[in-house]
């Protein structure tokens, strides 16, 4: 594998940092290097907000803000009305995003791009009980990109979660990762 | 619009004018945007602020842009009343003083800690202006930890709930009290949950000669872990529960404007049960927080309507 | 040793943990806050005997610090920015002191206008304070930094505080792989702590005197030969922590990437090496004998070992994140300084002031400046 | 990184009073307050806690407009009316 | 010698040992090197003391010299408070908190005005230790300028007498009713013309929990423009004429240790008068000082033997 | 005009008085106190319209100062040592801000050991911060430096504060012969006070807001740019107030002393040039082609004028004033840096740390070993 | 100025506690306090007065006496001793 | 006139500061240049301090202490005792020393100087009143070394007590210095 790019987009409280530490640290199980990071604002909860994360082979000694990813992740599809979503992307890098609306009408959006459409909110309610998209969307990540492994992702969850003193949560994000990660099959 | 109408009898008197207007960048529902919202609705057009580093100051003022409509000026975090000191001294001495307000906002980070030894000095030295300490009891813009102001046993980043130690151990300062102490006519409490009695100390702070200082209680529902809604509900608990007392004192008198009787307040645990900051207490550290805001209200019926404090000025 | 993907932050509160202090004075400030919190959270969970002293203000922080130490604690502390800035009066006392100590510096550009973001005025415009400063470019060399700076600190012939500065959120929010030392190694490798001098009723001294102008001048120069000294001291604790823990950064001093046959070089401090390696790696492939000159130690100053990493450059680009305002970068100066007299083409380059990023792109622009033989550098905006 | 032109003021001082309005906090909104306008007594209750100062009065017909451009949808006005006559919706994005 | 030896007897229970010895350089006749003599004297050998820049500090120790007996160590003007944090954090890991008096000293400019900052901080989050103001009432190592504590209407070089303003136009900053209203357990002022009562309160306030302080009166000849025999007949007359209440604050409760009637107190005059930095003083303005000092002396008055402080630790 | 002779200190409070500040916060500290004791003098005897503001310590001395301004009135202040590294954190938020005013600086060693004596350190360490720094030798120079700082930081094109630099006691004390300008033609030297920008009530702006990445390092490069131009703005400064008041400084960056023909030459700030140019005065009658470069203006450096100054000498030292420990004095850094890619030995010493006194013999020793082509400097006890 | 070798500890750290008393401050003293120890009542106010600690207090034979090696001649001791048998005297040089 | 150097020595308090500022104010007068500056110290009242005027008729760049002072005026003759007043001394510089011993018994303790001995208290105490020695003193300087005239020494008193507020004083300073020039001649 070489270097792989992720830019995350979401808004301030919905766990978009904490979704790209969970990655990074799964990419680690996986056998990787990783690094993740946010767009250091000042946002306040609602604002939107990016974080990235960046995995290779290899060590990692690039420090600079991720401005080609290869992936995208939309947390909030409202954010599509207002950031450009495809900023610096490859035309045929995938971009996945969080919404009740059809892949066609997200195609049309941003036309020309490898865009997943899914119901991230949905599945989270169902399974978690509250709307939490975060590390759910990761399951995604993992489904199509599968540069990273569910069982990696599994246990960076279970470790970022328990540190935290959130044990609960864990099984309940692991769940919803593994079923958006099904729906993406 | 005649002075009779419908909307002018309901607002009270209170300005339409905004003058810190939308587009800021506080969170939603945060109380403390909320209170600074009416203290500079109060304090009127010919105004000038004067901010410490803070929530209130970054979500403000990213360049190029700002919610302010007034004078405005942010220099760091601890030296809001040291430059509060030099504009009053420059307007003395350009004859605009009488026309101009003079209004110091500072969190409780910056007005109980930091920033209280430069407030301290304006006060001794009998600079004019009104000091708003905007108290949401703790350094929110840099992530909940722990300040002066912090109550006891709460969960701030700084004083975490950990397997040994469960919260912050000190109690709050008693900020307004030792404000007073230093002999300035007026100091005051005030919540979003009052508007109208904010609106009026905020006027009667600013008739003040030299010094005066009003406390506002400023819910985060960020930094104290509830819905966003509940500003406004959490400030009149606080007041019904005798954990934020309402008072003016005016030439060394305090006055409660709004006295609780013991019998008739709502239970602390009211109050704390909705904030995920006190989640972890245990009933007997609750029963302890009870005991401590009896003790303090009770001090302060103590000393209510007698001179409590020596004015100087 | 257990490797984990961490914030470079907690990594960071994790060295300090390691090294055991008694006592820490902590006051938040963005970027720096996630290491005092995370002490904060080792402390009341009990797993670690500390005393944390919630000052009201850095000037009280740094001040705290001088007072644990000089009553014979082990102490640590971190800030940023504005703190910075607000110890900046008591910094020399501590140094001229001689207690030895390790803060961490998250660096952040400072007022006005107010930034969080990342460069590195704040501790660079601290050089001259007699604190030693190293700088460091990961996650891993921050942790392992702070382990070295204690026993560099503390050595008998060195007696300085220490700063440990590593970028604000370039470096300070990055997640990261991280090899964590064992408690049992890093105690054999930390002596325990020991002053000559210390406040003691059983022996009681006098700190802080008044220095006439027939003394003064001599305790400044004992700083600066204890400066001197680490020089020495910091090259060996590098090579020690190898034995130990096996792992280095360069001499210690400096840090040199594919130098061997470089005709062209940058030199910077921080997170930009590790970008400018990546650039360095992308011109070799194309056959460009570029190279990079890391600066670990800018206080004491690696004068010497410099001339000698620069004797086969054609030009060196030197970025500063810092400006001397009315001047130049001050890293430019002290390294023009250090090779004075030398026919070496050194240019100039501001960048990265208030977060503004610094890229594999204009990595390539200061080479390509250097191959067309540019003699000026300029100010880099992304 | 995409760059506006912008002019840099002098000693960064900004110029323009009140500019933060081009910031539309609007977008931030996850529930969306809705006024039932034939219910409202006018008590001017939400036009008061408004952290946002997203509620307006109209002078003219003396009736209160959320500002959708600005409303960060926190619910305060919905929790503080007094005859509960603010809705709140899930915010259709 | 035994106890009952007419010695022992005579100096009841002052120490004999000197901790601050001779040979420092205070000016002849300094009343604030008495009041650090034998607050040292009282605190005994197992002290540390943190002291901030000023005359008592550049006298003491001018390198390779040292008058101290004890450990003692200066940083800076405004941090003996955050020093003081610092050893008292170091102490309590080593677990010889308990063994050791930590006491902090600092001038009037120190603790009034430069360093107040820091002193409210280490009060509110508990720091133990007993801080001893010795009140000269201007900042007298670099030539008498204003501070916080100068009286109303002194000459000093930074608030002279000229033709159009008359020594300084603010009254003496209350500190010690502010740090009172920290709501620590034990406050004390003290003079040495009462030495056995000095002695007694700094050993109160060594034994109090968390911190304490004494506001302790001490004549500066040189810049009050006396003669260099005045020091403790000066501060009786303070006293006498309630220039300086004698007082202790225990549990925010106050009370006098001299309590002198309106009837029996000296006129204010007689303290004026021998001073130089009064000599200007037209009568209404002796006037004024005089209302002044009875007001203030009424409040406390007012206050006496009533909970007038709330106490949180 | 008319002369007297008075000590500098109150020469510079004559100079702020005819400047006609609006403002003066002050706050006491040895060896500056009989400046602002003068002022204070001055108001309270009706001679100057003017408020002070007893502040409670220097941080809110910088704070007033700053308030002041922004508030539109021109304003004066003077601080030194420990003062003015405790106003440090406020430092670039005035210059940040680009508020014009003047603070005298009494240079004074810095702690610990404590020490009231004369050096450089306080505010050659505080050179980075946006300040224009001019470094005066005599009283006379100090008063005049007043009035043209004045005129300097107000200049549309700068914008910027400014420190007038003076020896503490080693100048501050002492008595000598001043012309005083008189009233009228300092009036008429001196524009009003105007501010493009200023808080006010009928036109209200927003001062200090968030510098983003995207927009803070182009107000630092238009600080720089200021700076720059604050370069001619000296000069021309210098030789109008030549025209008005016949008096002027060398070029106002440097004032060169026999430097036409000379081989070897001595190049320091403040006093310590007084000394060199009787120590020159003595060389050259025996036959010694000896010179002097006064630095005038420490920031802006005159790098430019500096490189045509040093053209034909056989070597240079560098006197320094104050060390940045670990490295080497911070003129000689500049110094070599300014003139890099230069044959010119450059030797750098350090000297009078302290208050250690500077002397005749000292320089000769100096020059003696720049003559014996001695290739290092050292520290000069006296 | 004649300089003589000093030994410079490090960090400016003082090591010998009470060392001032190598500096005779008895120098500075322009008047002479002299103590009668006839009408002397050892009272041990003067003990106690003294800002420079200047008077001892004799164990054995319970007498004042006064150390003019640092007695810097302020009277203070001859002002407050209640028997007034404290003579001040010029000083001789 | 070449560069003359003067050192003063007193005890703090006894104005010897303010001594030598009159004197360099005097020089002024006599159309010359001066300086005047204190040993920067510390000392609190009754320690030994010393001042120093430099005269001459160039105007003065030398910044450093005076070290071979080619006068010394002792105003306390206490010092003699504790303080080296000859050092740096030129064997044929004039030593002023305010006390009530004979010259010749002063010689002996200050062997091989020119040494004048006056009694400047007990003629301050006549004429002033008060034991101020310090611009007294300065009568004997002037009549002594011809450096700096009476006539200038007046001036220069009377502007400096002037400036301070001190207008009575300095008419009795003038007589005391005057009287101290006559018992000189
Ligand atoms: C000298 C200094 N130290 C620390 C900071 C970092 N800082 C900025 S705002 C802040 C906390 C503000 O807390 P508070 O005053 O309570 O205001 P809030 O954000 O809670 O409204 C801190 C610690 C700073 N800007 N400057
Ligand atoms: C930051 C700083 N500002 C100013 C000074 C100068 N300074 C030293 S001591 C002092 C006054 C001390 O006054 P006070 O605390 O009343 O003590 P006193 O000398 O009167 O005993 C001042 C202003 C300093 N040392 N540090
Ligand atoms: S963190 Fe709290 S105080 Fe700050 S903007 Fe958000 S809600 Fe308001
Ligand atoms: S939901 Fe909140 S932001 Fe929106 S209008 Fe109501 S109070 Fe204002
Ligand atoms: S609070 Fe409710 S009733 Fe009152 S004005 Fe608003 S919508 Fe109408
Ligand atoms: S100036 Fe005053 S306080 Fe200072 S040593 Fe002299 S008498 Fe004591
Ligand atoms: S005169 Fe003063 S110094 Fe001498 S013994 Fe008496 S009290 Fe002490
Ligand atoms: S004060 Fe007088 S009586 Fe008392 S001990 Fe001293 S000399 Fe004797
Ligand atoms: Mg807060
Ligand atoms: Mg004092």
């Amino acid at each position: 594998m070489v270097l792989k790019e992720i830019r995350l987009h979401g808004r301030g409280g919905q766990g978009a940092v904490t979704s790209t530490q969970v990655l990074a640290i799964a990419a680690f199980y996986d056998g990787m290097y990783s690094q993740a990071f946010p767009n250091f604002g000042v946002e306040r909860t609602g604002a939107p907000v990016e974080s990235y994360v960046r995995i290779d082979k290899k060590p990692i000694n690039l420090r600079q803000h991720v401005y080609d990813p290869d992936y995208v992740i939309v947390l909030d599809s409202s954010l599509l009305d207002t950031v450009d979503v495809t900023s610096g992307m490859q035309k045929d890098g995938i971009i996945i995003v969080n919404t009740d609306k059809t892949e066609a009408e997200l195609k049309k959006k941003l036309p020309g791009f490898n865009v997943h459409a899914i119901d991230i909110t949905k599945i989270a309610l169902e399974v978690i009980g509250k709307p939490f998209v975060n590390v759910a969307a990761l399951g995604a990540f993992c489904a199509l990109s599968k540069d990273v492994s569910l069982k990696a992702l599994d246990k960076a969850i279970d470790e970022l979660f328990t540190a935290r003193g959130k044990a609960a949560i864990a099984q309940l994000n692991k769940k919803a990762a593994k079923a958006v990660a099904d729906k993406c099959k | 619009m005649g002075a009779g109408c419908l909307t002018e009898r309901m607002i009270k008197g209170l300005s339409y004018e905004e003058r810190f207007v939308s587009g800021h960048r506080a969170c939603a529902g945060c109380g403390e945007a909320l209170v600074v919202r009416h203290v500079v609705k109060a304090a009127g057009p010919n105004s000038i602020v004067v901010m410490a580093t803070g929530c209130m100051e970054v979500v403000s003022t990213p360049y190029p842009e700002t919610s302010w409509t007034i004078p405005w000026i942010h220099g760091a975090f601890e030296n809001n009343s040291a430059i509060a000191s030099g504009i009053d001294a420059a307007l003395r001495m350009q004859g605009k003083r009488d026309e101009t307000n003079l209004l110091v906002f500072g969190g409780d980070g910056s007005t109980f800690d930091i920033g209280f030894g430069a407030l301290s000095g304006a006060l001794e030295r009998g600079n004019k202006f009104t000091y708003i300490c905007t108290d949401n009891e703790a350094y929110m813009n840099t992530g909940v930890q722990r300040s002066g102001a912090t109550p006891f046993l709460a969960n701030t980043t700084t004083s975490p709930v950990g397997k040994a130690v469960h919260g912050k151990q000190e109690p709050k300062k008693p900020l307004p009290l030792i404000v007073a102490a230093h002999g300035i006519k007026y100091v005051a409490t005030c919540t979003p949950a009052n508007l109208y009695d904010l609106h009026k100390k905020v006027k009667k702070a600013l008739a003040t000669p030299y010094g005066s200082f009003i406390h506002a209680f400023s819910v985060c529902p960020v930094g104290w872990h509830t819905k966003s809604d509940v500003a406004v509900e959490l400030s009149r608990i606080a007041v019904q529960s005798r954990v934020f007392p309402l008072y003016e004192i005016e030439d060394g008198v305090l006055t409660f404007t709004q006295k609780i009787e013991k019998e008739k307040a709502t239970p602390v645990l009211d109050y704390l049960k909705v904030q995920g900051r006190f989640k972890h207490l245990k009933p007997d550290e609750v029963e302890k927080i009870q005991v401590y805001v009896d003790k303090r209200y009770d001090f302060l019926l103590e000393i209510e309507g007698k001179k409590a404090f020596d004015t100087l000025f | 040793m257990t490797k984990r993907v961490i914030e470079a932050s907690h990594a960071i509160a994790i060295g300090a943990k390691l090294t055991r202090p008694d006592v820490i004075p902590m006051y938040p400030i963005t970027p720096q806050t996630h290491v005092v919190e995370d002490l904060a959270q080792f402390i009341n969970n009990g797993e670690m005997k500390c005393a944390m002293i919630d000052v009201e203000s850095e000037h009280s922080a740094a001040s705290a610090f001088l007072g644990s130490i000089a009553a014979g604690s082990r102490t640590f502390t971190a800030t940023s920015s504005q703190g910075l800035l607000l110890m900046y009066e008591v910094l020399p006392i501590v140094s001229g002191m001689r207690l030895p100590g390790v803060m961490a510096v998250a660096n952040r550009a400072v007022s006005a206008p107010i930034s969080i973001w990342n460069d590195h005025s704040d501790a660079v415009s601290a050089r001259d304070q007699g604190w030693i400063q190293l700088w460091v470019e990961s996650s891993q060399e921050a942790l392992d930094t702070v382990i070295q700076g204690v026993k560099i600190s503390e050595d008998k012939g060195v007696m300085l505080p220490l700063m440990v500065c590593f970028d604000g959120f370039t470096l300070s929010h990055v997640f990261e792989q991280v090899d964590v030392p064992d408690q049992k190694t890093v105690d054999k490798f930390l002596p325990k702590f020991s002053l000559k001098h210390k406040l003691d009723i059983k022996n009681p001294k006098t700190f802080g005197p008044i220095g006439f102008p027939n003394s003064y001048m001599y305790f400044k120069k004992q700083q600066q030969d204890a400066m001197i000294t680490s020089l020495d001291v910091i090259k060996k604790v590098n090579k020690d922590f190898k034995k130990s823990f096996g792992r280095s950064y360069g001499s210690g001093l400096l840090d040199l990437y594919k130098m061997g046959d470089a005709d062209y070089a940058v030199l910077g401090m921080g997170t930009l090496c590790g970008t400018a390696r990546v650039t360095i790696d992308k011109l070799r492939k194309q056959g460009k004998k570029v190279g990079m000159i890391k600066v670990r130690s800018l206080r004491p100053f690696p004068e010497k070992e410099l001339q000698v990493a620069v004797k086969n450059l054609k030009a060196l680009a030197v970025i500063d994140r810092h400006i001397s305002l009315g001047q130049e970068g001050p890293l430019v100066t002290d390294v023009r300084s250090a090779i004075y007299c030398n026919d070496l083409t050194v240019n100039g380059y501001i960048a990265g002031l208030g977060g503004m990023d610094i890229t594999v792109k204009l990595f390539e622009k200061v080479f390509s400046d250097l191959e067309k033989g540019k003699q000026n550098g300029s100010w880099l905006f992304d | 990184m995409k760059k506006k032109k912008q002019n840099f003021e002098q000693g960064a001082v900004v110029t323009k009073p009140g500019s933060s309005k081009n910031y539309h906090t609007g977008d931030w909104r996850v529930f969306r307050p809705i006024i039932d306008q034939s219910k409202c007594i006018k008590c001017y209750q939400c036009w008061q806690v408004c952290p946002d100062a997203a509620i307006r009065i109209d002078k003219k017909t003396e009736r209160v407009e959320i500002d959708y451009d600005y409303c960060k949808g926190c619910l305060i006005c919905v929790k503080q009316c007094p005859v509960k006559c603010i809705a709140k919706e899930v915010e259709k994005k």
